[in-house]
């Protein structure tokens, strides 16, 4: 019988494939046009409405950016401490000990509940009452973290409850005590989920480090205050700092993208819809 | 200083109510105001926008019911009185409160009008806004908590920790950047360790919750307010750590201010002249800022 | 590409199944599609074609690319090349996509033609099931409400849902499901009806309920073309089966042929493969336990 | 042959129901007696610290909340503002024209890049500039819908594609067109999925807007501050504004846990597990 | 509760299997589980008697409760009454919880004598595949790493995966998957395995290879308990068929009398309704196709 398959083209996908490749370049050239054109008309805007003193910019630079440093350490020292609080927390809202959960659970809605600047203004003020007068950036990282702990903690819990039930059935059927199916079986999973979680939260937190400026933490937007007030330039050094904040940004987006891609090649499946 | 001036207790709204017994020397504005001035926008509009700080009592503060009291508030409401009288038409007030680092930042973008707000006269902020002339005289003091040893500023040098409120003249004092015109100025204390919280209030409530600081720097009205108040300071005693003018201002990248400053400087002079300044200071200071110290 | 030269060329092979009135034309025509991913050719010059009231059944092992076949006929994957004629409705290939208008218009109405029945039922959870059915005719044709209430109702009660005229998806049972969807597809009456293995997402005791209404469907002689693992579907329900390798059609022919007397011996192979080491031996296996068991074994059937 | 089954124990269920009920209300009990003694702890902590001054927050309370009607209607406002430049950004950022893809994602970087405080400030200077000269609510709401407008675009960017893309093939097969698979099919689902994070941040918001009082917009801490500050008492006010927020997350978030109750309810699925 | 008084019967149906040596004590006794969900009576009082070497199928239609049976007997799911024993390890129902801690330590005992396979897998996805296999045994019965490893290789060489020791479970095929399940249950050589549908979450074409080790562990005398609709199996592989309706075992006895020739009507009603309306057709069709097609079919199988 004739054969029923035709001539195989083998140039055709070639052919697609190139056809696909400049397209996609194409694409991303004008992409980044659009980007260029937007920052381009932004930066105009601003060089016609705010009257740039680059001379004063030129000397008050390097004063500005020694906040950066503080920034990312006290944005670096609260997320941790938040982590530390989360996973306590995320416990505690999973206990059944009623006492604990209610006590995680109060955590949670009161850092949750009221704005973080009155937090950290009450910090500031209370932890002397309590007797324990820290210096500025500790309080502030105190303020941050326990705030950002709060939000996390949930993130965390849900992290915990998206580990499919079938795990911990799994590792119970398999002899595994309570404790050690969730140190070995869940937190490694639940980590794993939350990680993009923590990334978007740092860099939430990069922005809200600034207000910790409130109680004279020499960060980013209070160098920049501090320049600009006694010159009365605050415009173009408040512009300065969000421009700083806004690189800060993208270089710590950047950083995340590479490393969630970098997690996902484990994870991705080889054929997909198989189990 | 001019304690001699007849001291009859007229209340912030009484005074916008009272009869301008004054000689009113002010110029009688020309009916060709240019409309495009500051001034002929706020004839327009028959209202001006003042710029406030009501976290400032006994200068600016606010009452339960809403309204706006202190010496800085009835100075706005009589010298908008006289200038309703000026320019022939009633003039509303509306109050505006930015933060206190909007305000002496410049460039308001047309936000307010003016800021009658207890700024201080600094060569610096004369480079950003235009000042009318000063309806007071402020003066500089240092408070030490109340258990503190430290008698005298020069026991403050080297390295000591100071609270200030943020861009204040206080804090350009400390930190060395404090360009006035008035020339009588003591040195500030060798390398201070200056921590600005949002007002001098906050140095206060800090140093009340048990921080240490080993002295606060604030305005000499408010922080003897304080001490009145019950707060564990004390201040130093001693003559005044500079004496600054204090006056109305404008925002230099604005509409054009001269006919308006000018109107102004024609209030202010009269309301020194005629006593009022003298008695609403007395009835919110209990003492007399308005004349310029030894001057 | 170069479609313009594109002839729809009937192999031999491809006979008119028995339902088939002679001389008619056929309804289905897909003509030597090829389908890359990036570099993967997937499909390798695949032609059908189908006449009116067939029941075609594609076989083939996982991965060879039936679904991909099936989702290039009505375009929900882009073919690399070839063309899909359904009804009169021709679409060639334009991997490069950049359709004008009346092209996009024309696919549209290929799809309109050609109703699909996915594995995973796909259903509208935002909607009730009526709503379900009636959501494209009055969005598609222009259909009035009522009257598009009234055909969907009609096909519900083929179905045998019509007491779940207004339950959520959510609140069914995956046959149910199913037997729903296949209405769904059925309500915007087309003139071919497409199944990518249809029961291969149920709980095998849901099997039967689908199967039944899919068989239901080809008895009434409605032209269907239909992916699926079911061998005794295959068997009873098709007139025709196009076996699948690795993006070829090798073996096309009716059951008799293609299941009971495979020529080709990849169709072979997969056959023996694809009934596993322990099915393969459920034919042979049967006489064996009869002859274990005293009493004639009345089978697993109901009495 | 003798029955498999045995007889049929019909109080057990009772008695086991009628167990857990008393375990789970005795939990309850437990749980907030937790709540309680923690609340009890945080007032006498303040109490003792604060030396509350009733008569002086009796005289102020009211002066205090009218800033409670400010902070809603500037958060109602805000989120709404942001929910509809969410839309907009969603569709930008999920366009195939490259032009439209690039203002939206500047957009959403600049935006989420930056601090929330400098934004207010500069479109409150901005503004005018550009001949847009609105009183300080509306151009504080414009800032925070902004702000919030950029995180909400990428929620409902995710939210669009968490709706299955058997939908849109399953849409598309019934020969709808592109337009009509969005808005008939994609929308309402996507709609559904980000319900809870539009609750989780219209919650945000209320807190958030204390930041526009900065912007001379009297709202909640506003009033607190200008209340506490001159008397010497800003401990005390902004204990109450504090409060206050809280109480007005909690009742949020009750309204918010009700509304999502009702929406699932919809969603449940009779059997788990069939499809 | 009154768990005290629970002996446990051998019901006369309960005949040992083929396989089990004369006198053999069973291995597993379930006695009178019942289970309540809220309300919902879903177990009434089932018994069960497994003999060493034995492979028991349970049969039934979907929301029986052959899942909720099996998942009382390694206490996945408390039941309400009734206890179990595995090996000498027994323990009574406990419904409101509260368990001293040798209980506990009793519990973990018997789970780890009854190793399960789940439907669904559920492998650990943070582990490689020999890390799923060795988890276990280094944390539970704290063997040494090296021989535990070596352990899970013969195990993994037993279902035909030693060259995937490395891979993550996410690159394994549905079936792949499943035997690493397996593996992962016997390296902690439990005395008794459970397997739960353990391929109904698969591909038919992958099917095969997960009955494939299931049959070789039943035929090298594995004592298994296995939840299935694979009637092949059950006919092929299972020694004894426990037929479970509404919460109860309403027929126990080998295939051929359950499956080829059911007393219980219930049991007869399902295996007609289970097997669908063309598949129940099958057994009957086959002659009928030898009929038709001229030379004698030599049916589906490889040559
Ligand atoms: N969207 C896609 N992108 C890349 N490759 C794909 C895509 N869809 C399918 N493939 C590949 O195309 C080939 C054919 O897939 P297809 O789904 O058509 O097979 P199938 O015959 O339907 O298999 P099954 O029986 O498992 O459904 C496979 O190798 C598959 O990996
Ligand atoms: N966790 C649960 N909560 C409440 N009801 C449940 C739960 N698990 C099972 N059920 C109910 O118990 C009954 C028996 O369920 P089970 O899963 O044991 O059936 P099954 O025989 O395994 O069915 P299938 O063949 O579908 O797996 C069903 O009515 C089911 O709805
Ligand atoms: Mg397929
Ligand atoms: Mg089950």
């Amino acid at each position: 019988m004739t054969s029923l398959a035709g001539p195989v083209n083998q140039v055709l996908g070639e052919q697609i494939l190139a056809g696909e490749r400049s397209r996609s370049r194409r694409w991303r050239v004008q992409f980044m046009l659009a980007w260029l054109v937007i920052v381009a008309a932004l930066v105009a805007f601003v060089l016609i409405t705010i009257n740039l003193d680059t001379q004063f910019i030129a000397k008050w630079l390097p004063f500005i950016l020694t906040g950066v440093p503080v920034t990312i350490f006290v944005s670096f020292a609260s997320i941790t401490l938040a982590v530390i609080l989360a996973v306590l927390g995320a416990l505690g809202r999973l206990s059944v000990n009623p006492y604990v959960n209610g006590l995680a659970s109060f955590y949670v809605s009161f850092f949750r509940g009221t704005p973080l600047l009155l937090q950290i203004v009450f910090i500031y003020f209370a932890l002397p009452q309590m007797g324990l007068v820290l210096p500025e950036i500790p309080t502030g990282i105190i303020a941050l973290g326990f705030n950002y702990g709060a939000y996390m903690t949930e993130v965390f819990r849900s992290g915990i409850q998206a580990v499919p039930h079938g795990q911990t059935e799994a590792a119970l059927s398999l002899g595994m005590s309570g404790g050690t199916t969730f140190r070995r079986i869940i937190v490694p999973q639940a980590f794993r989920i939350v990680t993009p979680a923590i990334g978007n939260d740092f860099i939430a937190m990069l922005k809200d480090s600034s207000l910790v400026s409130v109680i004279s933490v020499h960060e980013l937007l209070y160098q920049a205050q501090v320049a600009g007030r006694p010159n009365h330039k605050s415009m173009q050094t408040l512009l300065i700092a969000a421009m700083v904040y806004w690189i800060l940004t993208i270089a710590f987006s950047f950083f995340q993208a590479r490393l969630e891609r970098r997690q996902a090649v484990g994870d991705r499946s080889r054929r997909p819809g198989s189990g | 200083t001019g304690g001699a001036t007849p001291a009859p207790s007229v209340a912030a709204s009484a005074a916008a109510t009272a009869p301008s017994s004054a000689p009113s020397a002010a110029p009688s504005v020309a009916p060709s105001i240019d409309p495009n001035s500051l001034l002929g926008k706020i004839v327009a509009a028959g209202k001006i926008r003042i710029s406030t700080d009501p976290n400032y009592k006994p200068f600016s503060f606010q009452n339960p019911d809403g309204t706006y009291d202190g010496f800085d508030n009835a100075t706005a409401v009589e010298a908008v009185k006289r200038l309703g009288t000026a320019v022939g038409k009633p003039i509303q007030i509306e109050w505006m409160t930015p933060s206190w680092d909007l305000i002496t930042a410049g460039g308001w973008s047309g936000r307010w009008d003016i800021s009658i707000g207890s700024m201080s006269v600094t060569i610096g902020r004369a480079k950003v806004v235009d000042f009318v002339d000063p309806y007071y005289y402020d003066s500089g003091a240092v408070a030490v908590p109340k258990d503190s040893t430290v008698q005298s500023l020069s026991e403050l040098n080297g390295g000591k920790t100071f609270c200030v409120g943020a861009a204040t003249t206080y804090e350009q004092w400390l930190t060395g950047t404090l360009e006035i015109v008035d020339p009588d100025k003591l040195p500030a204390p060798t390398d201070p360790q200056v921590t600005s919280l949002p007002t001098d209030n906050e140095c206060v409530q800090a140093v009340q919750s048990g921080r240490k600081f080993d002295a606060i720097v604030a305005n000499a009205n408010g922080l003897a307010d304080q001490v009145k108040d019950g707060l564990p300071i004390r201040v130093l005693s001693g003559p005044p750590i500079f004496t600054v003018s204090v006056a109305f201002a404008l925002d230099k990248s604005g509409p054009d201010d001269k006919s308006l400053i000018e109107v102004l400087n024609g209030i202010v002079n009269d309301m020194h002249s005629d006593g009022t300044l003298t008695t609403l200071s007395n009835k919110y200071l209990q003492k007399d800022v308005t004349m310029k110290p030894g001057g | 590409m170069n479609g313009q030269g594109i002839v729809h060329e009937i192999h031999p092979v491809e006979l008119p199944g028995p339902l088939v009135p002679a001389g008619a034309e056929p309804i289905v025509r897909a003509t030597k599609i090829e389908k890359y991913f990036g570099r993967n050719h997937v499909l390798r010059g695949c032609s059908m074609t189908v006449y009116p009231r067939e029941t075609i059944t594609i076989l083939g092992r996982s991965g060879s690319g039936k679904s991909t076949f099936l989702r290039c006929l009505n375009f929900l994957e882009e073919p690399s090349a070839g063309r899909v004629e359904i009804d009169d409705t021709a679409v060639e290939a334009r991997p490069l996509g950049d359709r004008p208008r009346a092209e996009r218009e024309r696919i549209r109405k290929l799809r309109t033609d050609a109703g699909m029945v996915f594995q995973e039922f796909n259903l509208f959870p935002h909607l009730s099931v009526i709503g379900n059915l009636v959501e494209a005719p009055v969005h598609v044709k222009h259909v009035a409400r009522p009257a598009a209430t009234e055909l969907a109702e009609s096909y519900l009660e083929k179905v045998g849902l019509i007491d779940k005229r207004n339950e959520y998806p959510s609140r069914l049972s995956g046959g149910q499901r199913q037997r729903v969807a296949i209405a769904r597809a059925l309500t915007m009456e087309p003139k071919v009806l497409l199944f990518d293995e249809p029961t291969s997402a149920l709980d095998p005791s849901l099997v039967g309920e689908v199967l039944k209404v899919m068989e239901s469907l080809a008895h009434e002689g409605r032209t269907m073309i239909v992916v699926t693992h079911e061998m005794q579907f295959a068997r009873e329900a098709a007139d025709r089966i196009y076996y699948m390798h690795e993006g070829q059609f090798v073996e096309i022919g009716p059951h008799t042929q293609v299941i009971d007397d495979p020529q080709d011996p990849r169709t072979r192979e997969f056959l023996a493969r694809f009934l596993g080491p322990s099915r393969s031996r459920q034919a042979a296996a049967t006489p064996q336990d009869e002859a274990v068991a005293p009493p004639p074994a009345v089978g697993p059937g109901p009495v």
